[in-house]
């Protein structure tokens, strides 16, 4: 059956929520309205205002919430309605939820979810097409997953609900409409684990959320080419998949690392870090990054030309091809 | 051990709103007078006032056509809010300065910013049009209740510079949720900065209602724990957001403080263009604030005043049209602008690395037209 | 529109807090006997108070003396506080929980948190040494007010499992400056959470004055803002501060939701051990509170009551000094513990990568013994 | 003269706002008592309480309220308390101070100076040894700069305060009290210049702030095993300078970035992403990491174990010789 990224996500909510009665929803316009995606749509009408609820306006406060929940022990769920407004909460996320179990040496768990649609490429006004994900990938304690296709969505966001350690959960929101053969509930590849999402050859590419399926699609706009191009969906940002992501770039000797996030150190310097250092002997040509530019992201009419698109991905692989 | 008692040599319910909001004119459009909010409004006032309401509703529409149009990616309408946001802007003077969100076009209006280049933020051409020095008018800010901390510190700045300067600071019934207008109201009582911290209540943030928002009596209840006034007001009488607005701008620019007001007004359209409201309200909640109208209201008083005649509606709708067909003319296929100035305006001392991302986009520009 | 009109049927000034300040027991250690704050405690429950304060300040001076001998790294004391502290803990049943700041070491003893283990933070041997679900006393929270947001979540949690225990999350007069108490008091409203927000005003932050940090009337007033009860005692009465916890938790259990209670208290010794008040505060200043001594009160009331003979005082005196040694047993040179354990509990599930780092370290160890 | 890294901040802040009136300093305890580490010291007394003032307890007041300042045309250095308490202004900085300029299209300029003490090392309780220089690296719109050393303290202060763009300014505070014979006041290199603090041939340490000094008693206890280290410090993160790091590259063909922030993400992996780039055919072995351990910064007792030191850096070298 065709379901689309948003269904997924939200059947996930669905069917952990019907399992677990101590997972709650909460967030702003995530009650009668079902968030402003419709991802948490019907979750209220079938479990209760009890388990799915409307907040007030403050994200500090939703996190910060969650985590007292958590220890109370609930398996809270939390929605940041756009990415650019998972900053209010930042210190709640940095200093409790990624540290509060080691601070405690392991007798506080906080099992917290927090969902962040998150990216471009939807023509929307300011701070509703961050990337921030490095942001958070560089906090130690914190999971960082971000699917890039609807049965992942459906599967990481299960596996994370039931993680026992709190997961920023970065939902690609211009895939939401994307869709994909599947029958739910899937179980895709567990927390940890890379996938090769096309074999090739000629050199790998590297992303997560919403630039797989650019990828994707570079790969086979390659093939007029002749190039044959590996496309490994890294899924999670951390725990991160070395063993996947040297392997490839053992095969194929090219590494092109591509996120929409600003380059200038972004999550792409990690990857590349660890390719340069991990398949040193192996690597015909310098890792390179395509992302957006170093600037914040611009209006809508001018997006397309900050986000890295299939053009601006076969131009790295040229380069990389004519080291 | 004076710090045991209270500070104040106050009545302690002087602090608190009155249980009434100020009304000056009630919904049948009859001015009543109220004690302490007199009215120093010439006719020519009073015509101005209702103009700009018409001119902010006719410009609010001409936006949501827009918008329907596929013109602007989004619109955040003021419908219903025009009294509260023009009332409010007009008791400024020309020195003193407007910190926006979103929803402001009708602030923006009475700050003579041309509302053609508001828009270019919601079609995305930039992020923004307008220069803020220009009109004293800040940019439209979407982070929720964010703008309230720069007013604060402007209004702190001007009074360091001995300045008598107020600024005014629009936000929501839900951005009072955050921490920012917190701290904003905080800062700005502790120093004593000349900063008027505006709510525009319009009972909902997105879906979610008042009542879910908080539970504080009322929203002008808060000032009482910042030390401040907390005034409240029919926001759908102009004469009264504008009178309450007058005191806590004078008391302001007299040396007395910051204050908040609350203006008590509803949002007649969703929250924006992508925004569907029949999912969360009723038709008979809208039909009753319909009949609350604030054009209405006020039109009935200036008609009993004698102050609308024929030439002057014309004159209006007229200057109205006009507004629409420049807003049209600025925004509809606008194109988008170099996309190298994209890199302009980052630093006002770019790093080096530009070079290379410059010449890259200019390369895919050459080569696709797009990036 | 009936959104217009105040939602409450209250007289308006009963959301004020008093003008003075609760207080059952006055400055000589007269009682007296205050509407609305009935004592409820038998004789065995003054001596425990008093039993309390005692070990608090001893515990606390232990805890001084083993910073001065370089065995603690810094050392947030208490001295002043006692009654404040206990009065608001001792209020609490044990199904109750604590959520403290960094001060709190007279609330942990109520809990029956063992002293010598709080104080592994303060010299370093891990960011904490106690199990909260033990005893119901969170993790001490250094990040200002934070602490308030996992307290209003416990409640709201608590109230969707249908549990009728009460949370107090205890914060300092500075931290009500900060966003995330704002945001937790309006959550705990909002949902109606069993949670008590307990203020120990104790005039500093640092070195800023309450008189920089607010301009509101007093603290208590602050709860006006989010509908609920503010209360105000004076910190230094040990049962003023218990009799108004009291009833702020007995309502809270009841379903009557959070509210505030400020203690207006002295913090009697420098911020830290780290911080030197004499460039901000006078010797006057200190010799004035010093006379409102919570514990000196309390005794005379005691003494007074017949409550105090020697054997008690000499039963105390013994207890406190077994406590500060069991203080000293545990944290003199204590060792910095297994190096190995770092990557013990960042996660449930711990990354890959971590067999390489364990794999550095442990490599480190064995050839220098360091890193 | 012998001046510490803190005297030669004091001064900095003394020497700009004796010079222009527009410079004010603001943050938690900065007035009488003049910081926590006296780096504000006497600054109140000289200048009054208009231009040197406390504020109340709330980081995101603090950063916003400079950036109302600064729109009225005054150039606000603010203090942020502790590293770890620069999370709650997150929002400010990231949506606003950042952003601020470009949005405005360059009419509403941001002189903003944030300064942090940062880093670990000595002893402190937990939140107060953060590393939180690469969330800010990675935001277009900001400069991030951290002295090594006290003329550089000076100095790149004092370009902080004149310059038209907002600085995050990382002041590593277990070098307050780190000596060196200056006189001020000082000017050394502009922003966007890497300095090689030491000469050498056998392999690169890059750092900056706290690091370069631990990287020059590594250069020295080098010696004993016969190699000659360069060591260069990067002083300001972004304006990142390429070209002095490929060069210094291209001459020793190995590289080592040190820092105490944990590695996964940290700013080592977009130096060790450039290098791998940009000197890829002169590099003899993979750029290697040493940092914190990818675990949250420690208590007291055992922030030694985390911290990179001598031996950690001296052993990276040893592999990188022995590829
Ligand atoms: C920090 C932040 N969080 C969330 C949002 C998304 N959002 C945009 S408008 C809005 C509701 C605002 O309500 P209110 O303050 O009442 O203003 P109104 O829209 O009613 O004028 C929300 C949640 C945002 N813009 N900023
Ligand atoms: C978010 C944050 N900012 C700054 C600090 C540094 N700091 C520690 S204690 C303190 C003052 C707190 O004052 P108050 O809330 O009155 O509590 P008290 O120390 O007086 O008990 C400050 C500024 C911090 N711990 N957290
Ligand atoms: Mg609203
Ligand atoms: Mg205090």
């Amino acid at each position: 059956m065709a379901i689309t990224m948003a269904q997924a996500l939200n059947t996930a909510l669905h069917d952990a929520m019907a399992e677990d009665d101590k997972v709650v929803m909460f967030g702003e316009d995530v009650g009668i309205l079902g968030g402003v995606f419709r991802i948490t749509d019907k979750l209220q009408e079938r479990f209760g205002e009890g388990r799915c609820f409307d907040t007030p306006l403050a994200e500090s406060g939703i996190v910060g919430t969650a985590i007292g929940m958590a220890m109370y022990g609930y398996k809270p769920v939390v929605e940041m309605q756009f990415d650019g407004f998972t900053y209010p909460a930042f210190e709640q996320i940095v200093s409790h939820l990624a540290k509060m179990r080691n601070r405690s040496r392991g007798t506080v768990q906080l099992p917290v979810v927090v969902r962040i649609p998150f990216g471009g490429g939807i023509g929307a006004v300011e701070h509703h097409s961050e990337s921030p994900e490095n942001y958070f990938a560089h906090v130690a304690g914190l999971k960082v997953v971000s699917p890039g296709t609807p049965s992942d969505g459906y599967s990481l966001l299960r596996e994370s609900i039931s993680s026992a350690d709190p997961v920023l959960f970065f939902e690609p929101k211009r895939r939401y409409w994307l869709k994909e053969d599947a029958d739910l509930p899937v179980r895709t590849e567990p927390f940890g684990r890379a996938v090769v999402r096309r074999a090739g050859t000629t050199a790998t590419l590297f992303a997560y959320g919403p630039m797989v399926r650019t990828c994707m699609e570079t790969a086979s706009a390659a093939e007029d080419e002749g190039w044959d191009l590996e496309v490994v969906d890294l899924r999670t940002l951390n725990p991160f998949d070395s063993a996947t992501v040297v392997e490839s770039v053992k095969k194929t000797g090219r590494a092109i690392v591509v996120h929409e996030a600003q380059v200038f150190s972004g999550f792409g310097a990690e990857v590349a870090a660890q390719v340069a250092e991990r398949a040193f002997y192996h690597l015909e040509a310098p890792v390179l990054r395509v992302g957006g530019f170093d600037i914040p992201y611009p209006a809508a009419k001018l997006e397309e030309f900050f986000l890295p698109d299939v053009d601006r991905i076969l131009d790295a692989v040229q380069r990389s091809l004519s080291f | 051990m004076s710090d045991t008692k209270m500070p104040l040599d106050l009545d302690p319910a002087d602090l608190l709103p009155p249980a009434e909001p100020v009304q000056l004119l009630d919904d049948e459009g009859t001015l009543h007078e109220v004690d302490g909010y007199p009215l120093d409004l010439k006719d020519s006032d009073f015509r101005d006032l209702y103009r700009y309401m018409v001119l902010a509703r006719r410009v609010d529409k001409q936006a949501i056509n827009l918008q329907r149009q596929g013109q602007l990616g989004v619109y955040a309408s003021l419908l219903g809010q025009e009294a509260a946001q023009i009332g409010g802007a007009y008791a400024l003077d020309q020195q003193d300065w407007v910190f926006p969100s979103y929803r402001e076009m009708g602030a923006a209006l009475v700050r003579g910013v041309d509302p053609g280049k508001v828009l270019h933020l919601f079609r995305g051409t930039w992020l923004s049009d307008h220069d803020p020095h220009e009109h004293h008018f800040g940019l439209l800010s979407i982070p929720i209740g964010t703008q309230a901390l720069h007013a604060a510190g402007f209004a702190m700045a001007a009074k360091l510079d001995g300045s008598d300067l107020v600024v005014m600071s629009y936000f929501g019934d839900g951005a009072t949720s955050e921490g920012d207008p917190h701290e904003a109201m905080n800062f700005a009582a502790v120093y004593e900065a000349a900063c008027v911290f505006f709510v525009q209540n319009n009972q909902y943030a997105i879906s979610v209602p008042l009542s879910k928002q908080t539970k504080a009596p009322t929203i002008a209840h808060k000032a009482v724990g910042y030390g401040m006034p907390g005034y409240r007001c029919d926001g759908n009488d102009v004469l009264a957001t504008y009178a309450v607005s007058r005191k806590a701008v004078d008391r302001a620019r007299a040396g007395g403080g910051p204050s908040l007001i609350e203006a008590v007004t509803y949002r007649m359209e969703a929250h924006t263009t992508a925004d569907d409201p029949t999912r969360y309200r009723t038709p008979a909640e809208l039909e009753q604030w319909k009949r609350r109208d604030p054009i209405a209201r006020f039109e009935t008083f200036l008609e009993s005043e004698g102050l609308l005649d024929d030439a002057f509606r014309a004159e209006i709708d007229e200057e109205a049209q006009a507004y629409a067909k420049r807003m049209r003319e600025e925004i509809y296929d606008a194109p988008h602008g170099d996309p190298m100035e994209l890199f302009e305006h980052v630093y006002a001392d770019p790093p080096a690395s530009y070079a290379e991302q410059r010449a890259l986009l200019q390369r895919e520009l050459d080569e696709h037209g797009t990036s």
